[in-house]
């Protein structure tokens, strides 16, 4: 869900939107926002399966720093999605799914 | 009331009056009244600016409590949107013969409008009674904290410190206390500590008892930190382990080594130095 | 300090990485009572910045490949048995032509390898494709050694320190060597350290690098210097190849093979870099090459610059692939790159050191026949060519 | 490709920034390095008003704080290399860089500076709890970049676990997005934070569960967070059998702290000191920020982690020193403002929540942190 209004940020005033897809399923998203806000918003909250046992994982630090969230974006493996941006037509997989 | 500022959140009326931060029963007689609920030294100090007629003293250090000049407060209300910490509000005993009116911050949406039907809430966001707002102040030099005045029973005037939220339902305080979920402290071994390579609080401990004694000790035993993170989100959890098993203090295990790159960077970045 | 009281033990082995742990293993299954010492902690050195590769494939010619060939077999057996996963992959290993050039040096070292008995495979440019499409198309061939796998280094050292321990040798980490002592005919009898004495009368010195100043302390003077390699650690889950690969130009830089004119800078040339990959047991893998004189582990920020393009030279598919970290390591060196697995003018005193390559893959069977030569048993080898003696008479 | 600069200031939040300011407006050349598309650090997402006095912009919002540092540094001439990331610290005062470049590119840059200030701020600790790697559990601080920066709902009911100041301003940040939060665990007999902040939610009906931990996480059949189970803990701080109470919340928020970021530092050989009062590990510094290698500055987190105004004067202190170090200011002056600075930061560190800092930092100042 996007918080379209705010008490203290006010209405959001980026309302444009891009298209994207996320394991093949098309989505309308925040244009500029992070990959995995955009999907959060989306009630998508997992990012990847584990390689070892096969648990998913999703955002867990926000900032970079942990890769918890890496996503495969336009074939790239391993994107951190909580500081990678949305942009038109980018194809997103969830990692390692099956 | 049971328990003291710090177990409660919020202070009782016994510690505002034992600290002298609650105006005088005469002074509320006399109409509206800054009531400044901040009992710990931080060190802040704007509420101390934003009264226009000295009414609030903070002084020197800055860490002083602000003190209200009771006399001199005219419950303009100037200060409560001033406070960072949202902790002051104003009172006025006087507004009817039955009612008494609170001002507070409210930095919630929706915002109330004049004239609605409100549940007011003392200090814990208990509801005590019903209240009517009778202002919404919202100017831009409230920087986005609005100032909501609601009146209600004299007799709560005391008490009341806000209205609960317009959107959420009532909070289910007394959810159920039952759980679904019963704690086992034998055998955690298979907790996850490093969510990178998978591997669990078992792993590091056998590696520990191994002889592995500092971060990289258990890193090279167990792969502990060598994932996609490169361990910044394990190795303090792996270094508390360490200290507990070891019954060491912190500053005896050393950080593991720092290595280039800090963060990830693709081949094609690396391959395109001019320089090589 | 561990005690006041001296220590006693049959043997004392110097250094915990994988030479030092290789010796103290087959000399406790001798039934000797070991004491190894460490000034760190096990695995600490060279052991664990090593890829953990066990081929044959760079071996020179004659003698050394001889002795790898019985290494690799010998190691192959180890982690069959040893109890412990230490990331075992056998998969064989590519070795890549860049050439026309290097594809003939390529048949030579085919030849060669074939008369040693070594299973070995001569690829064309299809071969190559057909065998990883993401080779660079324009690759002109390759060989392909079919023994032989990769294991992780230092869970392999952890495994022998455990075997060790269980054997009843002691490990004595965070202790430093400062010291021997000697008997009236020159024999050591004594290692002396920083946490006590322990009396012994056979020293086993194996301390990789460090091996030249601990040396000095006993009045030997070996010529083990450092030689510096980078590795480069690829992000998990992305897919190069599945096997070890190399270019041939790892058996040129090696073997200092300057016949050939390796199509590189000079920055390269002057850095020893090439290409290899290492997939691991983990999911991700290990890039190299590099190698020249140097003696701290920081990273060198141009040299692992020209092994990401090296990389990319011979697998375009790593590209747009993640390096999560560098690290560096520095390989015992000798002035003919072989080990010295040898007795001293010192009675009593055995070097297990200098393993210039393949020092993980030799590390066991190094120690197999050091031990041979500790008990005057008849020897697998000519280990004439591994003694220290071989610098001396140069002298 | 080699680019030098007289000061490199890698991380542009509030002490990258002002630090930059400072130097820069008295004629340094400075280039800020950031890893985000837009400088501001972590001030973006803290939209509470800050305390302080007027001198630290009490009384102002973060975000507010963090535009007026922004339009400050853009006056002041420093240059910002933005989506760029300083991936290693080597000999000769070396910086390489990821840099992005305009067309989106990435191309390695070294920048060799003779001043450096690593100012990379820094990260939240964890706790470990059976399913702590579930899919809607997250550091407080990540939640916080959600409603706040991406104006995204991570949850819609949660548990917030840690009563630190993050953790009490993060619960009323979240119920200020529209979330609904059930309460706030936290181990110790005692609310950690400003009571001010606990005021605030406990009037919006938030529950504390003091000497609680929470010890169970349960995902549903899609693999995300759907309940979470707290426990008491006894006198030993364990866990007490029949204790627990679940709650059906689809965020937990862990506020357990944070640690300084300093790996660049630690890679150049910069001395490091165990300093648990701010943050653990951290680059030692003296009283002009400078560590002990001459050029290398820290400020902000990074030399121990405290809060956004501290590290704004700390960034301030650092740029007045290396303006000083370049002789672009003359010293009369420069001691002059670094003396009002200190003041300031010390006046921030009174009182019983800054004590312990003001104790620690000047142990490391005075370099009576044994190593």
């Amino acid at each position: 869900m996007y918080i379209t209004d705010h008490p203290i940020l006010g209405a959001e005033e980026n309302t444009e939107m891009v298209n994207i897809t996320v394991d093949g399923v098309p989505l309308r998203v925040r244009k500029g926002s992070m990959i995995a806000a955009a999907l959060l918003a989306n009630g998508i909250k997992v990012n990847r399966y584990t390689l070892k046992h096969h648990e998913p994982r999703g955002v867990f630090c926000g900032i970079g720093q942990c890769t918890d969230c890496v996503m495969i974006v336009n074939g790239q493996p391993n994107v951190r999605t909580c500081i990678t941006p949305v942009e038109e037509n980018m194809v997103i997989m969830t990692q390692n799914k099956d | 009331m049971k328990g003291t500022i710090l177990e409660n959140g919020y202070p009782s009326i016994e510690e505002l009056k034992n600290a002298h931060r609650f105006p005088s029963e005469e002074r509320f007689q006399k109409g509206p009244v800054a009531v400044i609920e901040c009992l710990q030294p931080i060190p802040c100090n704007p509420c101390e600016n934003a009264c226009r007629f000295g009414a609030i003293l903070v002084g020197e250090p800055i860490i002083n409590l602000p003190e209200l000049q009771e006399e001199k407060c005219t419950g303009c209300g100037m200060c409560v949107a001033s406070c960072s910490g949202l902790a002051i509000f104003i009172v006025d005993k006087t507004y009817s013969a039955t009612e008494a009116t609170i001002s507070f911050p409210y930095e919630y949406l929706p915002l109330p409008v004049k004239g609605q039907a409100i549940k007011a809430v003392n200090r814990a966001g208990e509801v005590v009674c019903d209240g009517t707002v009778t202002r919404v102040m919202n100017v831009k030099q409230n920087d986005h904290t609005p100032v909501v005045t609601i009146a209600i029973p004299k007799e709560f005037s005391d008490d009341v410190r806000s209205m609960q939220r317009l959107n959420v339902a009532p909070a289910e305080k007394d959810h159920e206390c039952c759980a679904d979920y019963t704690y086992d402290p034998a055998d955690p071994d298979d907790l996850i500590v490093c969510r990178c390579e998978e591997v669990t609080v078992g792993d590091i401990r056998k590696a520990i008892a191994e002889g592995a004694d500092t971060i990289t000790g258990v890193k090279r035993r167990t792969r502990a930190g060598m994932g996609l993170c490169q361990g910044r989100t394990c190795s303090k959890t792996v270094s508390k382990m360490i200290a507990d098993a070891k019954h060491l203090s912190g500053d005896k295990i050393p950080l593991d080594t720092a290595r280039p790159p800090v963060k990830p960077v693709p081949f094609s970045v690396l391959a395109g130095d001019e320089d090589i | 300090m561990w005690s006041k009281k001296m220590k006693n033990a049959d043997v004392v082995v110097i250094g915990g990485g994988i030479q030092g742990l290789s010796n103290a293993y087959y000399l406790s299954q001798r039934g000797l009572r070991v004491i190894l010492v460490e000034q760190g902690d096990l695995a600490n050195g060279t052991t664990s910045r090593s890829d953990g590769d066990n081929f044959v494939c760079d071996a020179a010619p004659g003698f050394t490949t001889s002795f790898t060939t019985a290494a690799v077999k010998l190691m192959v057996e180890l982690v069959h048995n040893i109890g412990y996963d230490v990331d075992w992959l056998e998969k064989g290993a590519v070795m890549l032509a860049e050439t026309e050039a290097e594809l003939a040096v390529a048949k030579e070292i085919y030849q060669a390898k074939i008369e040693a008995g070594v299973k070995v495979r001569f690829m064309d440019q299809k071969d190559v494709h057909d065998d990883e499409p993401n080779t660079a198309p324009d690759i002109p061939g390759g060989l392909e050694f079919q023994e032989g796998g990769s294991l992780s280094p230092m869970l392999l050292a952890f495994a022998l320190g455990e075997h060790i321990k269980a054997m009843g040798g002691e490990m004595l980490r965070f202790t430093k060597v400062t010291g021997f002592g000697f008997d009236q005919d020159g024999a050591v009898n004594k290692v002396i350290t920083d946490q006590g004495d322990i009396l012994t009368p056979r020293v086993v010195l194996a301390a990789g690098i460090w091996s030249t100043g601990i040396a000095k302390l006993a009045g030997l003077d070996i010529p083990v210097t450092t030689m510096k390699g980078d590795l480069l650690v690829v992000e998990p889950g992305v897919y190069i190849t599945r096997r070890k690969t190399m270019e041939i130009g790892y058996a040129l830089v090696r073997n200092e093979n300057s016949g050939v004119e390796r199509k590189i800078t000079p920055f390269m040339q002057q850095h020893g870099v090439g290409f290899l990959v290492e997939p691991t047991g983990s999911h991700n893998a290990l890039i190299g090459f590099s190698k020249y004189p140097a003696d701290t582990v920081d990273s060198n920020c141009r040299v692992v610059n020209a092994i990401a393009r090296r990389a990319i030279r011979f697998f375009p598919c790593i590209s747009d692939a993640n390096i999560i970290r560098t690290y560096s390591g520095l390989r015992p060196w000798t002035p003919d790159h072989e080990a010295i697995v040898s007795e001293t003018s010192i009675p009593g005193f055995y070097l297990c050191t200098g393993h210039c390559g393949n020092g993980i893959t030799n590390g066991p069977l190094s120690a197999k026949c050091l031990a041979q030569i500790m008990f005057n048993e008849p020897a697998d080898f000519d280990m004439s060519k591994l003694s220290i003696n071989r610098f001396q008479n140069q002298q | 490709m080699l680019v030098n600069r007289q000061v490199a200031i890698i991380g542009g939040g509030p002490a990258g920034l002002t630090a930059a300011i400072e130097a820069a407006k008295v004629g340094a050349q400075v280039l800020i390095i950031d890893e985000n598309a837009r400088p501001g650090g972590q001030l973006f997402k803290q939209i509470h008003k800050f305390f302080g006095s007027k001198a630290h912009n009490a009384g102002v919002r973060g975000m507010d704080i963090g535009l007026n540092l922004l339009k400050e540094t853009e006056e002041s001439g420093a240059e910002t290399w933005l989506n760029s990331t300083v991936i290693g610290l080597y000999e000769g005062n070396r910086l390489s860089v990821v840099r992005t470049m305009e067309d989106g590119s990435k191309k390695i840059h070294t920048v060799q500076a003779e001043k450096i200030l690593i100012a990379t701020g820094s990260q939240e600790n964890t706790i470990n709890f059976d399913g702590w790697t579930i899919p809607g559990v997250m550091g407080a601080g990540c939640a916080q970049t959600m409603i706040n920066v991406n104006r995204v709902m991570p949850g819609t009911k949660a548990l917030m676990v840690g009563s630190g100041n993050v953790g009490l301003m993060v619960s009323y940040q979240m119920l200020q997005a529209g979330i609904d939060v059930l309460g706030v665990v936290e181990a110790a007999p005692k609310i950690s934070g400003y009571n001010v902040h606990a005021a605030k939610i406990c009037r919006a009906g938030v529950p504390f569960y003091l000497r609680h931990t929470i010890i169970h996480a349960e995902a549903d059949e899609s693999g995300t967070l759907c309940r979470a189970t707290i426990a008491a803990l006894d006198e030993k701080w364990n866990p007490s059998p029949n204790t627990e109470q679940s709650f059906d919340v689809n965020l937990v928020c862990i506020a357990a702290g944070l640690r300084p970021l300093a790996k660049l530092a630690q890679m150049y050989g910069v001395e490091h000191g165990f300093i648990p009062e701010l943050g653990g590990w951290m680059p030692l510094h003296d009283e002009n920020m400078e560590t002990n290698i001459q050029g290398i500055y820290v400020a902000g987190d990074t030399a121990g982690v405290e809060e956004a105004n501290t590290a704004m004067d700390e960034g301030r202190l650092a740029g007045i020193s290396i303006a000083q170090s370049l002789q672009l200011l003359p010293d009369q002056e420069a001691e002059q403002c670094k003396a009002e600075i200190r003041a300031r930061l010390e006046s921030l560190r009174l009182g019983p929540f800054g004590e312990r800092r003001l104790q620690a930092k000047n142990r490391i100042v005075k370099k009576e942190v044994q190593l």
